[in-house]
């Protein structure tokens, strides 16, 4: 048991910060930690692509003289988390842009006082 | 000559939105209405390229086009095959339209039109890629682009709706990233066309038994399955669209609803047939089972919900979540046991069908909006003695999404109803019909406020600000949905034609 | 049989269409308006007429368009069923328009652009249910039937008006968009199975369907099911008719319409469609369900006499007599028998030429001396003597008196039940036969023989037995004005009969009175007999008198 | 007066950080170009270069200010950068189309340039990293320091 939690170590860890992310998503009431939350959960994949990626003993996917030959780490997955990390930072970007304008708009940060004030109008 | 056009089209498709989008960035301090008039150069000049390229394609083959010529599966490809062409042109064609609406209607200005062309661009990257990846970075665009739109509209609730649209959004998105990683894991490639070939068994990863069985690969299922149902906003994660369909400014509620959601639902058809094929779910019967039991609730709740909406526009909005339960309703039939090319057919024609009657209605409120002010049920009271024109256009569409025939509506709903009984699933035969009852539900509650309410009886309180801001654009565009819901109403079969030889393709090898 | 390309099926739908563009524009002058809707009427009625002689010498007129879903078409084709319903409808829409035009001004009333336009339009939409060639062009129509009434239905826009209207709308898309539309999905996939779909219709029924039935026959039971009751929604057959009796509340001149000329008709047609073309007679014999639906049709024509006594408000007794009279006609194609089928059918127009009569003299009643219910109308026959002696012949003819256009009909299916050995739906026409005198004989006899002051209690009505209150003081007609109508204080004036209304109602109560006289004494001179006979031919069989 | 406005208006920094921001700056912006023009051949590339040069704005953004900074980089240079870096690299992938290939087939300069065809590539590579990629990102990533720091006050149009 123990043997196969240390094997995908970073599998388990993935899911763990999945599902902290998400939690955090979901239950927190504030606006600010549901974007970090939606951070985590981002990063988890990132790290899920970056897990996979990894061969054991090889190197870094750089064409160069020397390595021609030799076990190379895929470079797919890293062209894909950068693309995604770029992503990702367009969007929190975005979200902490609405935020501003949210707490101008309503002087909080929490979603439940968000839903009671617009349940007033 | 046309052919070898062609084979650039999907990237010039593709590229030139965003191409675009700089120019009023750079231009917009010289002249205020320079992008408005890219805008429009840009879309018009992309429904031309789209309708030769769907003309090619129909007439010869797919095109591919592999972006910096590195040829799959390590390359990115575009793919127009007869499903996605006739997307592209739907896409096209619709922003064209709207920029109709939005020369008087707004929102306007610089940032708009460039954020207006990149949600174009992303949008017809889903349509046209065919890289799993690649999806996900224009699902993303074309996200990001819809947030920023919605938040155009400079209220407060306009903001929140945003937030919570990307909130929800991301989540989805991230959920289909990780699926992604586990086909990734399951096949190393990205290609649709190639993954879908390893998981048979073949394809660059060669492994000589299919995979369907594995688990690593049922998982994938699961989480594409559930991000794009966020996109496409199905029943229980389907949260963020009412309030972002009613919160948006009017113009782009229009185009939010006939693209955005329809095209995740077009990228949910594209991976269920294009890559895990119906081979795939005939290992794995409970995929289909969900499908449609998702699909089948959200139609049901859907309509219901839109029952108890005082809004127009969220009421609009909850019957979008019920036609696009009833469309992956039909998704989840087509993979049945029984190959049901009806019902693939429904799904397609239903979406297209649905892009053009909630946009023509969306426009049709917005435009009600502008000239009366009415925004609630309510108000609409005795509307069709101030506006004549405007409630039948909303009366007619409001049929068609009843069903009703001659109606793009009718045909839609006639093939997903077929599709179902071909394939014997009873239940969602009779939810189909059922629905016909549901929806006409909340229409009914609206045509009867509209012309059965005497002068007297309707409240006073009619806010009647913003004067008579109706703009020929708006008129046009509402229109010209009525008549294209209408006449395609009278042209199934030939629109059944036209993605038949998808519907073999992937249905029949 | 021969069939020929021709436009004329589609010039009778467009022509009324056409009118509803005329009219809507030339809404500020009401007389240009109306003389649309008559010029439309005749029109119609002409084009109608002028393909009678092909059709009788077995020539069918066929218009077709590009292809609505693969293998179907949308087309129309004037075959003799059609045209029975078509000549039926637009002859007597004719009258209609005459009559609506002398109802809606007399009373004044609002919206009456929306309401004829409403009226041109059903009646398009009628033409296309009589013509249409197949199951998905008639479902087409028949939708379109159901929203185009919807406006006349809830026309007083008053909170009764509209409770009706939504009942009518949820009650008409239950059968149109959800029955309906599930039956021809059925059919069409049940035809696909063996060979390409087919759900055009054919005379003595489609011959795929037979050979899929074969193998199962629950989905073409379960097919049947749906499409019978999808059109007797609107033939108002129990328990599907409770839209019919709400829907009174609107104008008289829609109530004829949704009574005689084209609504439940079309439902009734609708049923003989699915009984003489989808299935044929043979099929639906052999599936079993011509005894259901024979039981739902008696079952209905029973009840529904049973509930027409106990209304005091005359239209609501005309509207129960409605539903009666309607399953007449659909049990008779249910019976299957040649003479029954022809008596159905025959019972059509019989109907038709009667109930139009009988809810014209109740608008008639209304316009001049705003009366409602029966219990005021004591000795009203002095007022008004041309109008409720139309009346009585008219019920008369309803009981099936000989020598009226109901008897000839009813004979029939009487003598085609007891052919058929089904003695026991006879004996429901007779029973029913006995309580149309019951309930149409107090009316006549209260308007001509008794005075407001000399009154006989009605004790079925009238004699208050509390839990069942409700079934007396059932309303009827807004009364907008706030009159309460019934005799003035002084007892009803006599008038002489060309005095008594205006002629835009007289002239067709007289006339449609006539022609149901004509009917019942010389069935084979009018057209309508040749044209039963010539459908039963072709879909049953010989008919062998 | 809201909070974020009074504690913008406290903001003064010790000689210190001034002097350090001052000496910084120019390296943490060779840096980033050091990383771009890498992209094509080892590791670096325009994203995380153009990540790195924003931050130099940032650097001097959180050291004089965010109000002096922004107006010292102004709106329209930000817009330039990042408009003209979308159309540099959508330009060359339509001139590659032009010129009878695909989108961003680089080897079909070979037809312009008088180079071998790997060199041709890397400049093609070369270019869309440094001339658009690293441009569009620098140019957004200033862009959002400003417009979150920056604030949404009312004086922008918000309707309560």
């Amino acid at each position: 048991m123990i043997e196969a939690v240390a094997d995908r170590l970073l599998y388990f860890v993935v899911a763990v910060l999945l599902g902290i992310g998400l939690y955090m998503t979901v239950a927190s009431p504030n606006l600010v930690k549901k974007v970090i939350g939606v951070n985590l959960m981002q990063t988890a994949v990132f790290l899920l692509f970056v897990t996979l990626a990894f061969v054991e003993g090889g190197s870094a996917p750089v064409v160069s003289q020397e390595a021609v030959a030799g076990r190379h780490a895929s470079p797919l997955p890293h062209v894909i988390v950068l693309t995604a990390i770029v992503v990702g930072v367009a969007v929190t970007a975005l979200a902490l842009v609405l935020i501003i304008r949210l707490y101008v708009g309503f002087e909080s940060l929490r979603e439940d006082v968000i839903q009671e004030v617009r349940r007033n109008d | 000559m046309i052919d070898s056009f062609a084979e650039l089209a999907p990237a010039i498709l593709v590229g030139l939105p965003i191409l675009a989008a700089a120019f009023p960035l750079l231009l917009g301090r010289l002249w205020t209405r320079i992008g408005w008039w890219i805008s429009l150069v840009t879309t018009l000049a992309m429904t031309g390229i789209a309708a030769v390229l769907a003309y090619s394609v129909h007439v010869n083959d797919a095109v591919h086009h592999h972006l910096g010529g590195f040829a799959p599966p390590i390359g990115i490809e575009l793919v127009a095959d007869a499903l996605s062409v006739w997307f592209a042109f739907l896409i096209a064609a619709t922003a064209t339209v709207v920029l109709a609406y939005t020369y008087q209607g707004g929102p306007r200005g610089r940032a708009f039109s460039s954020v207006y062309l990149l949600l174009i661009g992303g949008l017809m990257g889903i349509a046209l890629t065919g890289d799993l990846f690649n999806l996900f970075v224009f699902l993303e665009i074309t996200g990001i682009a819809a947030y920023s739109l919605i938040a155009a509209r400079q209220h407060r609730d306009a903001a929140y709706a945003a937030l919570k649209y990307l909130i929800i959004g991301t989540v989805g998105a991230t959920l289909y990233l990780i699926g992604v990683a586990y086909l990734f894991m399951a096949t190393g490639s990205l290609n649709m066309v190639d993954v879908s070939a390893s998981l048979a068994g073949g394809g660059s990863a060669d492994i000589g038994v299919p995979l369907y069985d594995e688990m690593l690969v049922r998982a994938a299922f699961a989480f594409i399955f559930a991000g794009l149902a966020t996109k496409v906003a199905l029943f229980p994660v389907h949260s963020w669209q009412p309030d972002a369909y009613s919160e948006a400014p009017d113009a782009v509620t229009v185009i939010l609803s006939a693209l955005v959601s329809t095209v995740a639902a077009y990228a949910l058809i594209r991976v269920t047939f294009t890559v895990f094929t119906p081979a795939f779910f005939e290992v794995t019967p409970a995929a289909t089972t969900a499908i449609v039991t998702l699909g089948v609730v959200s139609a049901l709740v859907g309509s219901i919900l839109a029952v108890l909406q005082s809004r127009i526009k969220r009421m609009i909005a909850y019957s979008s979540v019920a036609q696009f339960g009833l469309v992956v309703a039909a998704i989840g039939v087509a993979t049945g046991p029984i190959p049901a090319e009806f019902a693939l057919a429904g799904a397609i024609i239903h979406l297209i069908g649905h892009a053009i009657m909630k946009g023509g209605i969306f426009a049709a409120a917005g435009a009600i909006a502008a000239s009366t002010g009415a925004r609630t049920v309510q108000e609409y009271a005795a509307l069709a003695r101030r506006r004549p024109g405007l409630a039948a256009c909303v009366a007619v569409l409001g049929f068609a999404l009843v069903g009703v025939p001659p109606s793009i509506g009718f045909i839609g709903k006639w093939y997903i109803a077929l599709g179902a009984v071909e394939s014997e699933m009873w239940l969602v035969a009779v939810v189909v019909f059922i629905s016909t009852l549901l929806t006409l539900g909340y229409v009914a509650r609206l045509l009867e406020r509209m012309y059965f309410i005497l002068p007297e009886d309707a409240p006073s309180a009619v806010v009647t600000d913003g004067g008579d801001g109706v703009s020929i654009g708006m008129l046009l565009v509402v229109v010209l949905a009525v008549a294209l819901t209408v006449v395609l109403g009278f042209l199934g079969g030939p629109l059944f034609e036209l993605v038949d030889p998808y519907i073999q393709e992937v249905l029949h090898g | 049989m021969s069939e020929v390309d021709s436009l004329r099926p589609l010039a009778v739908v467009l022509i009324s269409l056409v009118a509803v563009g005329l009219i809507i524009t030339s809404h500020r002058r009401p007389n240009v308006r109306e003389s649309w809707s008559v010029l439309a009427a005749v029109g119609k009625f002409a084009i109608v007429a002028s393909m009678l002689p092909g059709v009788r010498d077995g020539t069918v007129y066929v218009w077709r368009f590009e292809t609505i879903v693969p293998h179907v078409d949308l087309s129309l084709r004037a075959d003799p069923l059609g045209m029975l319903f078509a000549l039926l409808a637009s002859f007597l829409w004719i009258f209609t328009a005459f009559y609506a035009t002398g109802y809606m001004r007399g009373l004044d009333e609002h919206a009456q652009t929306r309401f004829f336009a409403a009226f041109a339009a059903s009646l398009s939409a009628a033409m296309g249910i009589a013509f249409a060639g197949n199951l998905i062009t008639i479902f087409l129509f028949y939708e379109m039937l159901s929203i185009v009434t919807y406006p006349l239905v809830a026309h007083d826009e008053t909170d009764e008006a509209r409770i009706a209207g939504r009942k009518y709308l949820a009650y008409t898309f239950l059968g149109g968009g959800v029955l309906l539309l599930a039956g021809t999905a059925l059919v069409y996939w049940l035809t696909m199975v063996h060979a390409d779909p087919s759900i055009a219709f054919q005379a003595g029924g489609i011959t795929e369907l037979v050979a899929a039935s074969d193998a199962d026959p629950w989905p073409a039971r379960i097919a049947f099911l749906a499409l019978a009751i999808g059109f007797g929604v609107k033939a108002a057959v129990m328990p599907v008719h409770a839209w019919l009796a709400d829907a009174m509340v609107a104008p008289t001149p829609v109530s004829g319409l949704l009574h005689a000329v084209a609504v439940v008709k079309s439902g009734a047609f609708g049923v003989a469609r699915v009984v003489l073309d989808v299935f044929g007679v043979d099929l639906v014999a052999d599936l079993g369900m011509d005894v259901v639906l024979a039981g739902m049709a008696a079952t209905t024509i029973v009840l529904a006499s049973f509930i027409a006594l106990r209304k005091n408000n005359l239209k609501r007794r005309l509207a129960y007599s409605t539903v009666s009279q309607l399953s007449y006609i659909v049990l008779g194609v249910a019976l299957l028998n040649p003479l029954a089928v022809l008596g159905g059918l025959l019972h059509m127009p019989a109907h038709a030429f009667m109930k139009l009569t009988l809810f014209f003299c109740a608008g008639a009643i209304h316009v001049e001396t705003h009366t409602d219910d029966i219990s005021d109308m004591a000795g009203i026959g002095r007022r008004m003597p041309l109008t409720m002696g139309a009346f009585a012949v008219a019920a008369a003819g309803m009981a099936g008196m000989p020598l009226l256009a109901g008897f000839v009909s009813k004979f029939y299916i009487v003598t085609g039940g007891i052919d058929a050995g089904m003695a026991i739906f006879a004996g429901a026409l007779i029973v029913s036969g006995v309580l149309n005198v019951a309930y149409f004989w107090p009316v006549v006899y209260t308007a001509f023989f008794e005075t407001p002051e000399r009154h006989d209690p009605k004790p079925i009505v009238e004699h208050d037995r509390a839990p069942f209150r409700h079934f007396v003081s059932d309303g009827g007609d807004a009364h907008h004005d706030g009159h309460h109508g019934g005799p003035p204080p002084g007892g009803w004036e006599a008038r002489s009969p060309l005095t008594e209304s205006t002629w835009f109602m007289l002239g067709p109560i007289a006339l449609l009175v006539t022609g149901a006289v004509i009917l019942g004494i010389l069935p084979g001179e009018a057209v309508f007999l040749d044209l039963v006979e010539q459908i039963v031919e072709g879909a049953v069989g010989g008919v062998d008198r | 007066m809201s909070e974020s406005e009074r504690v913008r208006q406290e903001y003064t920094q010790s000689p210190i950080i001034l002097t350090t921001a001052r000496i910084l700056a120019p390296f943490v912006l060779t840096y980033g170009l050091f990383i771009t023009f890498h992209g094509a051949d080892s590791p670096g590339g325009g994203f995380q270069g153009g990540v790195i040069i924003a931050t130099t704005v940032y650097l001097l953004a959180f050291t004089f200010g965010v109000e002096p900074t922004s107006t010292w980089v102004g709106h329209r240079s930000m817009a330039i950068l990042a408009a003209g870096g979308v159309i540099i690299f959508t330009g060359i992938g339509f001139a590659t189309m032009a010129l009878g290939g695909n989108f961003l087939e680089y080897a079909e300069f070979v037809a312009i340039l008088d180079l071998p065809e790997n060199e041709v590539v890397k400049w093609g590579m070369e270019a869309v990293e440094i001339g658009g990629i690293a441009a569009i990102i620098a140019g957004v990533v200033m862009a959002l320091v400003f417009l979150t720091a920056g604030g949404y006050g009312p004086e922008r149009g918000e309707e309560p």
